[in-house]
């Protein structure tokens, strides 16, 4: 006889997982948010150089890794629901690799700031709120990529199977919602910021 | 909207019935009477019920309105709880019945949300009203301009047009609009002289806007309102209103240069050559110094450091041997000079009249 | 998780088994952001004791939630059966057969409300054009007063310009009389039917007077002068039309069942005669 | 009322306990949602004390005109440490605690969503608050020994910044709340999955306790509200030690922006802190009544409103900034639009009254008090709401009334009634009645004397936050009044303590459900065993033990 915390009410759409995962993602949401608005709140106050247009240059191939991670992402949990192990450890495998693709994209634009243009995070008001916001977002994808490499190490020693599914499309949850959050930096930054 | 700034001119020059003043009075009479009284003994209870100008009258009509309002809300619902509870109270014996059970009634509550609504509607619109017509954002024609500017602890008042710098005592004439801009140096402030009008914050890099309309002469007190740091409670403020041909003798003699007294030159040359010029500005001695208070009139002034004390050449030495004696933490170092240079300096400083 | 087997629920329960991992983890993060304002070392310590915590969190997880087995409370501890309570609930006498219910039963439909108040604004609205008409020469001038009442504070000041037609004065008169009447309207219906007496005073002439008395005090304090310019006997006369008509209109509204024999408190959902005990 | 009182000595009460080193390690590594609820309550009223003990202190400062008993710079450490523990180390956690304690007992759960992020929770918010006083010991700055933080609790900037607030004192306070921060939000994630998939068979939506309800609304605004806060806090850190320069006014930041934020935290989190004592007064008024709660729907209804608005009226504590006529307007009737859902929770309450049996008991005694000062402080919120008077209120004591009206006449009234009913629950303990009565007349009064003459202070132009004041401004009678008051306040919770321990020494058992209650946490022994319910209930109703004492009545033929 199973005698569970709780009988949920309805099992299969919002489990504790879902609506957990769901709150730290709204209360993430909020926490960007702040620095968005100071980031749009500064924009042209800085009381000297360098300002965005003049350092600043549209990021193509760290988008098109995260974008796509996505996607990737999104296959790994599906695979895994299929018991295809192997299909899911090459999609996971695939998702770090961009994940780590665009946190090198990322150091590579910071080294660039930082020794070719001197944009620290005390130049300007533009350096404080860029390297805020971006970063942030990095640590962020940090911390996914994180979660990713220990759900692929489980994939590849057989420990995670089809039965955790659920519990690594939470992971996938949060991996979509850094994506989202790219987004949102992105327009901020590079296209209204410029 | 030509009409609001009609209304805004007829504002100002509306007397004010003395009826007013008085019902105003008869609100919280005992708080009042203890302020006239002790309003000659050089403070003063500045009391919102004890308006002298314009827009702190105004406010006061607005906010007695919403009293009003919010008293008769107030003995409704305290008087239906009174009852409900004194009424429906347990008798000491126990019947063992519950009560009937109800769980409630939309029309009710339809009541009693929508009389709230038409409330906040009528007080929305009036509050409306009275912020637009409060608030100045351009100087009237013929006011008079004023800077102020926030420091830790003390305040900075510049008269633009009249070319001298002075502190924490403001002098304005009767029955003309004062248009201040209020700046800080350093930290947030909050001007405040609860008697003219209401505070406005002293907020670095803005300049902030406020007028005031003196309708009585007299000396009325303020304070900093937003907490700035250690000496928060010092920062006193005084405001004369002055019937305008004294005003004006005022202004003639805030315009002089630093009177120079042969018996005080000792002490005018330690002024000069020690530290004391880094930072206060002694106009026809040396201009440079602008961190602290301007001390070209010093002695016209009733207060020291910010109302932290009495302005007179005993507490003058006080506060040249050991500030933090008169006021904890204020910017002001001790000077560490001999007593008989102190006194030399004191004697200086009392001379500028 | 939350498979475990048990031979009875009576023998006890599995439940998540007590852990420190979350207090090292707590503890190690605190110290890596104290390091700050101490000293570098802290950064290793709390790392050191946050990935003890982490690891140790992981392993209560993975593969099997730790569980721990409480054994079920004594018999004599548990808390009993509960038994119904003797005494009993007294009854509503209104409504269907003696029983509690949500009150009032019937009453006018909350269109009626809104019905009421469009056909009072309008009521209203009429009779102070015809006024203006007939007095001024200009429907518009009342309109215009109207506005100043509803508005005295956006700097409306009466002159000669008040016998034309200003569209923002119009429109945002038209707005505010609006919502007033509709909400009005409302309180209307649902207030009307409890009150004693006849619904018509109420709502017709008491209603309008209190509103209008409270009108006055207002912008005598808030604006004084601004009550002189205002013709009080026009605007009693209309308050009072706007009421009789809203009022009539709900009241005539179908209802389905009157509780004009019950007392105020009744009506109001609060209280009942005591009459009927039993079912 | 007390029919169903038991003293039978429960069999768990007398067997002997484990050794203190056993019961400390229970106790330390627990993830039972209600030790750790006992915890947190524990903790806030141990905080309470604290902030008790700096609020005395300064009303003695304040007690006479040109006082010298405090230095200003301890005067205004000890404003900024009683804001911040109140706020932050009492408030928070207590509501946390009994959300935590009670939730999953409503709703027929054995434990929170997540034990293990509940125990975090807990570790963090202490910590955090050991951090904020540590800096009372350790934060080495510029005045040599160690110092707390002294920029108030909004720490406005630049006076915040590094510019004005040299040494670490505002460091601590920044690391302080944020390392509690992380809890809070932990905690209101938990209370939200808790309230969304545990709840035990037939416990609809709509069938949930309104303490429950409440909760929720109240866990929502804290995932909105909080990471603001811990936001702006780590921009004040970049700032602080990093070199940047988001409050830097003498870089080109922006001294109003810090407001901004702190404010669309600080707002919010004035309804997080009032909600709960809704919440508590909900549960206790109606059985206290005898009534069933009136206007379920619409209670419900308002909460969620007042949420919803709570978002849009921050800027209501920036008036005195100018903000520019058109968000003064904004801001002023948004405000007051808050009043119309708190004014339908005031009249539901007394509704529920209305028809009743009052049974004027402790806890019932509090709620009563609570819901004549929260008139009174929602109409003062009125009057400050109202621009124009705002320019002349804001920063005085007046505000200094207000908001203690909200938050000791609002809340803390209602943890004492929540307190005294739910202790009995906790312990299995009653409380006792006659040094409760003894508490409440006694706090009651004193919380008057302190805090109904501050209204007076304020309209004489007594600004917050000063540390002195001259003889001659007419403010020293009243300030007399208001510290005699305190000194009651603080005998009234000491005899609060007193009963604590009285209920331990000489303990009158309770039993499951002394108070003849309604809610499923009455169903279980107390205090409640480990995992809650052996069997899991199944309800029918919002009220399921009025249907189990009432089966020819039963609630859900009516609902």
């Amino acid at each position: 006889m199973t005698q569970p915390l709780a009988l949920p009410m309805e099992p299969a759409t919002w489990n504790r997982g879902r609506v957990g995962m769901a709150c730290l993602i709204f209360g993430e949401s909020t926490f960007f948010s702040v620095f968005v608005v100071a980031y749009l709140f500064y924009i042209g106050k800085s009381a000297s150089g360098p300002q965005p247009s003049d350092v600043l240059e549209f990021p193509v191939f760290a988008t098109v890794c995260l974008l796509s991670s996505s996607a990737t992402a999104g296959l790994a949990v599906k695979a895994l629901t299929q018991s295809n192990t192997v299909r899911a450890g090459l999609a996971l495998a695939l998702t770090v690799g961009l994940g780590a693709g665009f946190l090198g994209a990322t150091a590579n634009e910071w080294f660039g700031l930082i020794y070719g243009h001197g944009l620290t995070i005390g130049t300007n008001l533009f350096g404080t709120t860029f390297y805020s916001l971006v970063g942030f977002h990095a640590a962020h994808v940090g911390l996914g990529l994180l979660m990713l490499t220990l759900v692929l190490g489980g994939v590849l020693g057989g420990k995670v199977g089809a039965g955790d599914s659920e519990r690594v499309e939470m992971v996938t949850w949060y991996w979509h919602f850094v994506d989202a959050v790219w987004i949102v930096v992105l327009t901020t930054v590079y296209v209204v910021g410029v | 909207m030509s009409s609001s700034r009609h209304r805004e001119r007829r504002f100002g020059k509306r007397a004010r019935p003395q009826a007013r003043a008085r019902a105003s009075r008869a609100f919280l009479g005992l708080l009042a009477g203890q302020g006239v009284a002790q309003a000659d003994a050089g403070g003063g209870t500045p009391s919102l019920f004890l308006p002298v100008a314009e827009p702190a009258q105004s406010i006061l009509d607005y906010g007695t309105l919403l009293v009003l309002i919010c008293a008769v809300i107030f003995v409704v619902v305290m008087g239906l709880l009174a009852l409900t509870v004194v009424r429906f109270r347990a008798s000491a014996v126990d019947d063992g019945e519950e009560p009937p059970q109800i769980y409630g009634s939309d029309q009710l509550e339809l009541a009693w949300t929508v009389v709230p609504v038409l409330i906040v509607i009528v007080l929305g619109l009036i509050t409306a009203g009275r912020i637009v017509a409060l608030q100045k954002d351009t100087p009237p024609a013929g006011s008079l301009a004023v800077r102020v500017v926030g420091h830790q602890w003390w305040w900075e008042l510049e008269y633009p047009d009249h070319g001298f710098v002075t502190a924490n005592e403001l002098h304005l004439p009767l029955g003309q609009v004062a248009f201040l801009e209020l700046e800080s140096e350093d930290v947030i402030h909050s001007f405040w002289l609860p008697q003219l009008s209401g505070k406005l914050d002293v907020i670095p890099n803005r300049t902030n806007t406020m007028w005031i309309e003196p309708q009585k002469t007299g000396m009325f007190v303020g304070q900093c309102a937003e907490y700035c740091g250690t000496q928060h409670a010092n920062m006193l403020l005084r405001v004369f209103v002055h019937a305008p041909e004294d005003f004006e003798r005022w202004v003639r003699d805030q315009q002089q240069e630093a009177r120079r007294v042969a018996a005080h030159a000792e002490g005018r040359a330690l002024f000069a050559t020690t530290a004391c010029v880094n930072c206060h500005t002694v106009r026809g001695l040396s201009e440079i110094g602008s961190f602290g208070p301007d001390l070209t009139h010093l002695m016209s002034r009733t207060t020291l450091a910010a109302g932290a004390a009495v302005n007179d050449e005993a507490r003058l030495v006080d506060w040249l041997t050991d500030p933090d004696h008169i006021k904890p933490g204020a910017r002001m170092p001790a000077m560490k000079l001999s007593d008989a240079q102190i006194a030399r300096l004191a004697g200086y400083l009392s001379s500028l009249e | 998780m939350d498979s475990e087997a048990l031979a009875s629920p009576a023998e006890g329960l599995s439940l998540p088994a007590p852990t420190s991992a979350p207090l090292y983890l707590a503890v190690g993060l605190a110290l890596m952001l104290v390091s700050l304002v101490t000293s570098v070392l802290f950064v290793w310590a709390g790392g050191g004791l946050a990935l003890w915590g982490a690891v140790g969190w992981w392993r209560e997880m993975f593969p099997e939630e730790a569980k721990e087995f409480v054994p079920a409370q004594a018999e004599s501890e548990r808390a009993p059966e509960i038994v119904p309570v003797p005494g009993h609930v007294r009854n509503l006498v209104v409504g269907e057969g003696g029983h509690r219910v949500r009150l009032p039963l019937e009453y006018h439909p909350y269109s009626a409300g809104l019905k009421g108040g469009i056909a009072g604004g309008l009521a209203m609205a009429l009779v102070a054009g015809v006024h203006g008409w007939l007095t001024q020469g200009s429907a518009w001038h009342v309109f215009n007063g109207f506005a100043l009442i509803v508005l005295p504070f956006f700097g409306v000041a009466p002159g000669p310009e008040l016998a034309g037609f200003h569209a923002g004065i119009a429109l945002s008169a038209a707005v505010v009389h609006v919502v007033l009447s509709l909400l009005i309207g409302l309180v209307y219906a649902s207030v009307l039917p409890m009150l004693p007496g006849h619904p018509r005073l109420w709502g017709g002439i008491v209603a309008p007077l209190v509103w209008t008395g409270a009108g006055f005090v207002s912008i005598e304090l808030v604006e004084p002068g601004a009550a002189e310019s205002i013709q009080w006997t026009v605007f009693i006369v209309l308050q009072i039309v706007f009421g009789m008509t809203a009022g009539e209109v709900i009241s005539r509204s179908e209802r389905v069942k009157t509780l004009q024999s019950f007392p105020l408190v009744a009506r109001a959902g609060f209280e009942v005669d005591i009459e009927g005990d039993e079912l | 009322m007390s029919a169903s009182t038991e003293t039978r000595v429960p069999e768990a009460a007398k067997r002997t306990t484990a050794g203190w080193s056993q019961s400390l390690h229970d106790w330390v590594t627990t993830v039972d949602h209600k030790r750790l609820g006992i915890l947190y309550i524990a903790a806030g009223f141990f905080f309470l004390v604290i902030g008790g003990v700096e609020a005395i202190l300064m009303r003695a400062q304040l007690a006479v005109p040109a006082n010298t008993l405090l230095e200003p710079q301890e005067f205004n450490r000890l404003f900024t440490m009683h804001g911040t523990t109140m706020v932050f180390l009492v408030g928070m956690p207590i509501i946390t605690g009994f959300g935590n304690y009670l939730i999953p007992l409503m709703i027929g759960a054995r434990d929170m969503a997540f034990p293990r992020l509940n125990a975090w929770g807990f570790w963090m918010f202490l910590l955090g608050g050991i951090v904020l006083y540590m800096s009372y010991f350790a934060s080495m700055g510029l005045y040599g020994a160690g110092t707390a933080p002294d920029v108030g609790w909004f720490a406005y900037a630049p006076l915040a910044g590094k510019a004005f607030s040299r040494g670490n004192a505002t460091d601590y306070w920044i690391l302080g709340i944020l390392i509690s921060g992380f809890g809070s939000v932990s905690g209101a994630i938990n209370m939200v999955t808790t309230t969304l998939t545990m709840r035990c068979p037939g416990m609809k939506m709509n069938r949930l306790p309104l303490f429950v309800w409440m909760m929720l609304v109240v866990s929502f605004l804290i995932l909105l509200a909080l990471p603001v806060l811990t936001g702006a806090q780590v921009m004040l850190l970049f700032d602080r030690f990093m070199g940047a320069h988001f409050f830097d006014t003498q870089a080109g930041g922006d001294a109003v922006l810090w407001q901004h934020f702190f404010w669309f935290f600080g707002h919010p989190e004035v309804y997080i802190l009032m909600i709960p004592g809704f919440a508590y007064a909900s549960e206790i008024i109606p059985v206290f009544s005898r009534k069933v709660i009136f206007g379920y729907s619409f209670m419900v209804a308002a909460t969620i409103a007042i949420g919803l608005v709570a978002v849009g009226v921050w800027a209501h504590h920036m008036f005195t900034v100018g903000l520019g006529k058109g968000l003064s307007v904004w801001f002023a009737v948004m405000t007051m639009i808050v009043g119309i859902p708190t004014g339908i929770k005031l009249f539901n309450w007394i509704a529920t009254l209305y028809g009743g049996k009052i049974l004027l008991r402790t806890p019932m005694l509090f709620c009563i008090g609570f819901i004549g000062q929260f008139l009174v402080a929602g109409l003062s919120g009125i009057l400050l709401s109202g621009a124009p008077l705002n320019w002349q209120l804001s920063d005085s004591y007046f505000v200094v009334a207000h908001f203690h009206y909200v938050l000791i006449g609002g809340l803390v009234f209602t943890i004492f009634g929540a307190c005294y009913y739910w202790f009995p629950k906790m312990t299995g303990r009653m409380l006792s009645e006659r040094l409760g009565r003894w508490h409440f007349w006694l706090f009651f009064v004193g919380f008057h004397l302190t805090f109904t003459t501050m209204h007076v202070q304020g309209v004489l132009g007594m600004p917050r936050r000063i540390y002195t004041y001259p003889a001659e401004r007419g403010w020293e009678v009243w300030n007399a009044i208001s510290s005699s008051g305190a000194i009651l306040q603080a005998l009234g919770v000491a005899v609060f303590l007193f009963a604590l321990v009285q209920a331990f020494r000489r303990p009158q058992w309770a039993g499951p459900d002394p108070w003849n209650a309604w809610t499923l946490e009455w169903s279980t022994s107390s205090p409640p065993p480990a995992y809650n319910f052996l069997t899991i209930p199944e309800v029918r109703s919002r009220r399921p033990l009025w249907d189990l004492k009432h089966p020819d009545d039963p609630d859900w033929e009516h609902e």
